[in-house]
């Protein structure tokens, strides 16, 4: 494989991470969020800051992890009090304060951002394995996931968290739950991305980011994390695809969102679970 | 495993070139340059232009001959100014098998494809990505636009030296611009005498600054210089003119397109900015390049497409000096650059940072005018490391 | 005036309503009565035209209107004073009065606001409130003032007295007594079936769905364990 | 105290430029409970065609009407072809439809009028004026009057008239309304109206007051907006005036004093979550 193609792969492997982890949030446990970049955000910087003091991935990528789900109980303690429409904008508010913070803390980097992180010692081929792995592993833990009893919580919660809650669901805990282990990937696919850019600026996880995210997920179906893996590549590949459009590219990508979603709202899901109906169908 | 591989390669043709010179010489095939910018959202202003500025140079090279007799090839790929998409354009370029790039993208996406040309070993001129860290990639790394530290150390000078003001306003962008000339300003002030009595920052979003502008009219300031540009500086200089504020307003090259002009109207008579070109054209090479470039794009070049076509002259130069594509001799032969471009006469120093002066510009009569030099090789010299 | 027949209602799978028929004749009040979940509801929204894809026949005055979207029905005559009371609870109580008359002619407004003022003075006091700034009593009355705003010729009130006190109960039904001397035909469900029957003409008693007893109010009056019955001691 | 009260003054200027951008949104919400990402993009549309309007025909009056009937009548196809098929959809559905539409609308700017942004050929309302010892534009001071005219104007309309009473009363129960006469469609096509003629008027006053019309300008109101809905509580036009110009304040102050702390956009997010975290329903909204 080329460089190129590794390149893209990697990149469509720590979106799918990503993806995954609002997949959790928002698409099983119901909870939308606007401001998941905050998360991968936290997490690329957990690593940027850690390999930059030496520290080698091992111990980087889990302390990513940690940290982000650590943000992630906090505002999913504090999304507890809101609801919907109003949780939506008030994740959007956290993605907002930790892009002022970053920038306006020059121990993080401040605008100028941080680079310089070395590829790991194993090179950029043996990263790339390491980080395919892992994407692996996360979505069987996701698959893993939904069909526990942990999956059946969240179901419960984002049908109707009132009603959960009467059945004897106890729905903060899910939420949190939720949260932490969503933003928990979030934080290592920032993890990933920190050696993959070997580096980190904070614009790059901004709301433009956590709504592109939201695009992946919702593109994918909210209930479908086969539809959320492949909306996920569709999206990733896409700049690379239109290159000939060129000029229209971005005009493309918000036709195809815009197309998609009016036409086929239940996402790539939907379309799979039609199919399925049609090829049951006759029986 | 891969760049031993291709550096005995290298090494290989490069022993093969010298001894089949006569047979080189008649080789026409293309070479190939990268060009990547942000061509669509919202670095594309500064993209579109570049992109310009760097066919323009690319045609103009082949019509003079190409390299030694080779067309250039200009591969051009658009990084939408985002770190992650630059990484996949970076190394397509290389697997395209360009023999070196010219970034006209912004911070994040250059400083994301930098390492990714430096293991390839692939000479890569930054043109405007001014983040400091970005050179420290490595030696195959050039940077054709000064450093903020720099320019803001020339403002310094500009303010104490030239406009003899003593306390100051600054207005800084919050980007990795902004930042850094602020700092470099802030460190000179001494030097020249003047101080700092308020600092304030804004977002690159921001166009209403009413209460920053209030806040300023109580720090009675003799000059304001703020960073930022044409589309925040335009509607910053108008309003600071309208709320009464007539003391001098200095900026950075970042206001040097004609839009600035545009925007601010006639508010904007007598603001003064370090630039990166001469306005007045006094060469016949910035002559030419003016009235080239706004045949090709219907308006004047600005810093962003000045810089890019720097960046070509300076690629396409160092490529016909290095008489091969080897990339060692294309490094070496651009470490060696002593040139004069339309930016003016440039060097650099052992970081692969621009020396260069700062010629300064003044809106006169709605366009922006020739208005002496910054020339302090000591004072602007960029830091080496 | 209002005549039903073998009106059936789905929600998905389950049959609320299964083939009910029920007149209501000029001039007087019917009270439909049954436990909870018995159909009431279903029946009355029907008449209204808040359930989609109820099947059946209802006719007002000889005029098929089974087909009519709900504010057609509101032109033809038929008012709804729903359970819950559904106030514009942003609107004050003149807005919402004017609301109820927004499919008649403007000119005929403040008739039917004094009209309607006059059947419940304390509404005049309050006329500029907020409707969710209301006592649950006043609510009814603005429930039902907004419903006569449209002129009706048929009023149905779902849920008459759920969570109102006993005096505003009374209130509301003394109300209603004077709407039926004015020559309003009227159809209320009821849970309260006492109350119900002591006003009422005819009585319709619903279980599951289905009309199971029905006959005038006297009779239901006069032997009580009909509705017992039927209802059990949930009646009172 | 002359700083506190210019201070007060420019964010209240601000706070009328992000209401009468907010307005619509808010409406929109309202009765439809859908985050019209899209509105940003008519905002952008109405600032486009009265600059290109004023420059062909040199009436900035002119100009203001043609982009209150363009926009206003765009914001109504937007609702009939990309909203109206899917309101039955979970609200992230039509989220999702309204970003690619933003997108779209931002990349159409971009290729029919360039990147570089657009300016007045001869700026209109560029007179100053001193009010209270302040200097002022005529363009800021328009801003101001449009904003108390129009938002009166709504609350007029919306209080006075049978059909304004009418589009209250669907925000508060569309059934119920429907059944009393009235017709949704109606009501939706004339606040999509009204909500993106109030765009037209914000854009074209923001590209006079800056005298420059970029295809991005509306990527700051577009989340600015729906931080006023929340503050506002849902719908209500007085709390979306009431909280724009409470968060034009903030800003104001905010940057002034806490800016080497936080920049603008934090500062104002962090006063939004700790208010919804003190009034989970809004600065205006019902306790739940």
């Amino acid at each position: 494989m080329s460089a190129y193609v590794l390149s893209i792969v990697s990149l469509v492997g720590i979106n799918i991470i990503l993806a995954l982890g609002l997949h959790l949030i928002s698409g099983l446990c119901g909870q939308v969020s606007l401001g998941h970049a905050a998360f991968y955000g936290v997490g690329a910087y957990t690593t940027a800051l850690l390999a930059k003091a030496g520290y080698p991935i091992g111990l980087t990528l889990p302390a990513a992890m940690a940290a982000a789900a650590v943000a992630g109980f906090v505002v999913g303690l504090c999304s507890l009090r809101v609801r919907e429409d109003f949780l939506a904008i008030a994740t959007m508010a956290a993605g907002f304060i930790f892009l002022g913070v970053v920038k306006q803390n020059e121990a993080l980097g401040g605008e100028i951002g941080i680079s310089g992180i070395a590829m790991p010692s194993f090179g950029r081929d043996g990263f790339v394995a390491l980080e395919l792995g892992v994407t692996v592993l996360v979505i069987l833990f996701c698959l893993h996931v939904r069909r526990s009893w942990l999956g059946f919580g969240f179901s419960a919660v984002a049908d109707d968290d009132v009603a959960a809650q009467m059945v004897g669901v106890d729905n903060r805990a899910y939420k949190l739950t939720a949260f932490c282990i969503g933003t928990a990937l979030a934080g290592l696919a920032g993890g990933f991305l920190a050696y993959y850019l070997r580096g980190v600026s904070p614009d790059a996880f901004g709301f433009t980011a956590s709504i592109s995210v939201l695009c992946m997920v919702v593109l994918g179906g909210m209930q479908s994390i086969a539809g959320c893996i492949i909306a996920t590549t569709i999206l990733t590949l896409m700049p690379e695809v239109l290159r000939f459009a060129d000029n229209y590219k971005l005009l493309i990508f918000g036709a195809l969102l815009f197309l998609t979603m009016r036409f086929l709202p239940d996402g790539l899901g939907g379309l799979f679970a039609l199919a399925r109906r049609k090829e049951a169908g006759p029986s | 495993m891969v760049s031993i591989k291709r550096r005995l390669l290298f090494i290989a043709a490069a022993i093969f070139a010298s001894h089949a010179l006569p047979a080189a010489a008649q080789d026409k095939t293309p070479v190939k340059i990268g060009f990547h910018a942000g061509l669509t959202g919202p670095a594309a202003a500064d993209g579109l232009s570049a992109e310009i500025a760097v066919k323009l140079a690319v045609e103009e090279a082949n019509k003079a001959g190409g390299i030694n007799g080779r067309p250039i090839e200009l591969v051009v790929y658009d990084d939408q100014g985002k770190p992650d998409q630059a990484v996949p354009v970076a190394n397509k370029l290389i697997g395209d098998k360009v023999v070196a790039v010219i970034s006209a993208g912004f911070s994040a996406p250059t400083k994301a494809a930098a390492p990714v040309f430096q293991e390839a070993h692939i000479p890569y001129v930054v043109a405007i990505a001014l983040q400091p860290d970005i050179t420290k990639s490595g030696d195959y790394v050039f940077r054709v636009g000064s450093m903020g530290e720099v320019e803001g150390r020339a403002g310094a000078k500009l303010i104490g030296d030239v406009l003899k003001a003593k306390s100051i306003v600054l207005l800084t962008i919050k980007t990795d611009f902004g930042k850094t000339v602020a700092a470099g300003l802030k460190g000179a002030a001494d030097k020249f005498s003047f101080k700092v009595v308020k600092e304030y920052e804004y977002s690159p979003g921001d166009r209403q600054f009413g209460p920053m502008i209030a806040s300023i009219k109580e720090d009675k300031p003799d000059l304001i210089y703020a960073s930022g540009f044409y589309f925040t500086g335009g509607p910053l200089l108008s309003q600071i003119r309208a709320a009464g504020i007539n003391v001098p307003f200095v900026g950075a090259q970042s206001y040097s397109s004609s839009k600035f002009i545009e925007i601010a109207g006639a508010a904007s008579d007598g603001a003064i900015i370090t630039n990166v070109i001469d306005w007045s054209g006094k060469t016949p090479q910035e002559k030419a390049f003016f009235e080239a470039f706004e045949k090709k794009a219907g308006f004047r070049p600005e810093a962003a497409g000045s810089q890019a076509y720097a960046s070509a002259e300076v690629l396409i130069a160092g490529l016909r000096a290095a008489k091969s594509i080897d990339s060692v001799a294309i490094r070496t032969a651009l470490a060696a650059t002593k040139m004069h471009t339309v930016v003016g006469d440039l060097s650099f120093n052992s970081l692969h940072e621009v020396q260069r002066s700062f010629p300064v510009s003044i809106v006169k009569d709605g366009k922006w005018q020739s208005h002496g030099v910054i020339e302090d090789p000591v004072l602007l010299a960029p830091p080496t490391q | 005036m209002l005549h039903v027949e073998n009106l059936v209602c789905r929600y998905g799978k389950i049959e609320a309503v299964s083939g009910i028929s029920l007149d209501v004749g000029e001039g007087q009040i019917v009270a439909l009565v049954g436990a909870n979940g018995a159909g009431k509801s279903s029946t009355i929204q029907s008449i209204a035209g808040h359930v989609l894809g109820a099947e059946g026949r209802i006719t007002l005055a000889g005029e098929d209107i089974t087909a009519l979207p709900p504010r057609e029905r509101v032109r033809k005559g038929v008012a709804i004073a729903p359970e819950g009371r559904r106030l514009f609870r942003d609107l004050t109580v003149h807005e919402n009065l004017s609301m109820g008359g927004f499919c008649r002619p403007r000119e005929r407004e403040a008739a039917n606001l004094k009209r309607v003022l006059d059947l419940f003075p304390r509404l005049a006091e309050r006329i500029h409130s907020r409707a969710e700034n209301l006592s649950g009593g006043e609510q009814q009355m603005v429930t039902i003032g907004r419903a006569m705003m449209s002129e009706p010729r048929l009023l149905l009130i779902d849920e008459l007295s759920l969570g109102l006190m006993p005096k505003n109960v009374d209130l509301c039904y003394e109300a209603i007594l004077r709407l039926k001397r004015e020559g309003l035909s009227i159809l209320v469900v009821e849970q309260n079936t006492t109350k119900a029957l002591q006003v009422a003409d005819h009585a319709y008693v619903l279980s599951s769905g289905r009309l199971i007893w029905k006959g005038t109010a006297a009779e239901a009056r006069d032997d009580p364990s009909v509705i017992q019955a039927y209802i059990g001691s949930s009646a009172h | 105290m002359k700083l506190i009260w210019e201070l007060a003054l420019q964010g209240l200027l601000n706070g009328c430029i992000y209401a009468l951008i907010a307005v619509g949104l808010v409406m929109v919400y309202g009765l439809l409970r859908v985050l019209h990402i899209a509105h940003a993009g008519l905002f952008t549309l109405g600032a486009y065609v009265s600059l290109v309007v004023t420059n062909a025909t040199g009436s900035l009056a002119l100009a203001l009407a043609c982009s209150v009937i363009t926009v206003g009548l765009s914001g109504i196809a937007i609702y009939r072809f990309c909203y109206e098929p899917i309101l039955s959809r979970p609200p992230y559905v039509v989220l999702i439809v309204s970003i690619g539409l933003f997108i779209m609308m931002e990349e159409i700017f971009r290729i029919v009028f360039g990147p570089y942004g657009l300016s007045y050929l001869k700026p209109p309302l560029q007179e100053r004026f001193t009010i209270l010892g302040t200097g002022i534009t005529a363009a800021e001071l328009s801003v101001v009057l449009i904003t108390i005219v129009l938002f009166a104007t709504l609350d007029a309309f919306n209080r006075f008239t049978r059909i304004g009473i009418a589009s209250r009363a669907t925000v508060s129960d569309p059934q119920m309304a429907s059944s009393f006469g009235v017709d949704i469609r109606l009501i939706r096509d004339m606040t999509f109206f009204i909500g993106s003629a109030f765009a037209a008027v914000a854009g074209t006053m923001v590209g006079v007051l800056n005298n420059l019309v970029e295809p991005t300008m509306g990527s700051v109101p577009s989340y600015k907006a729906l931080a006023i809905i929340v503050l506002g509580g849902m719908g209500s036009i007085r709390g979306a005036l009431a909280s724009a110009l409470f968060l034009g304040l903030i800003e104001a102050f905010g940057t002034t004093y806490l800016g080497t702390l936080l920049d603008r956009d934090a500062i104002a997010f962090t006063v939004l979550l700790v208010v919804l975290m003190l009034r989970p329903a809004g600065l205006t909204g019902k306790k739940t």
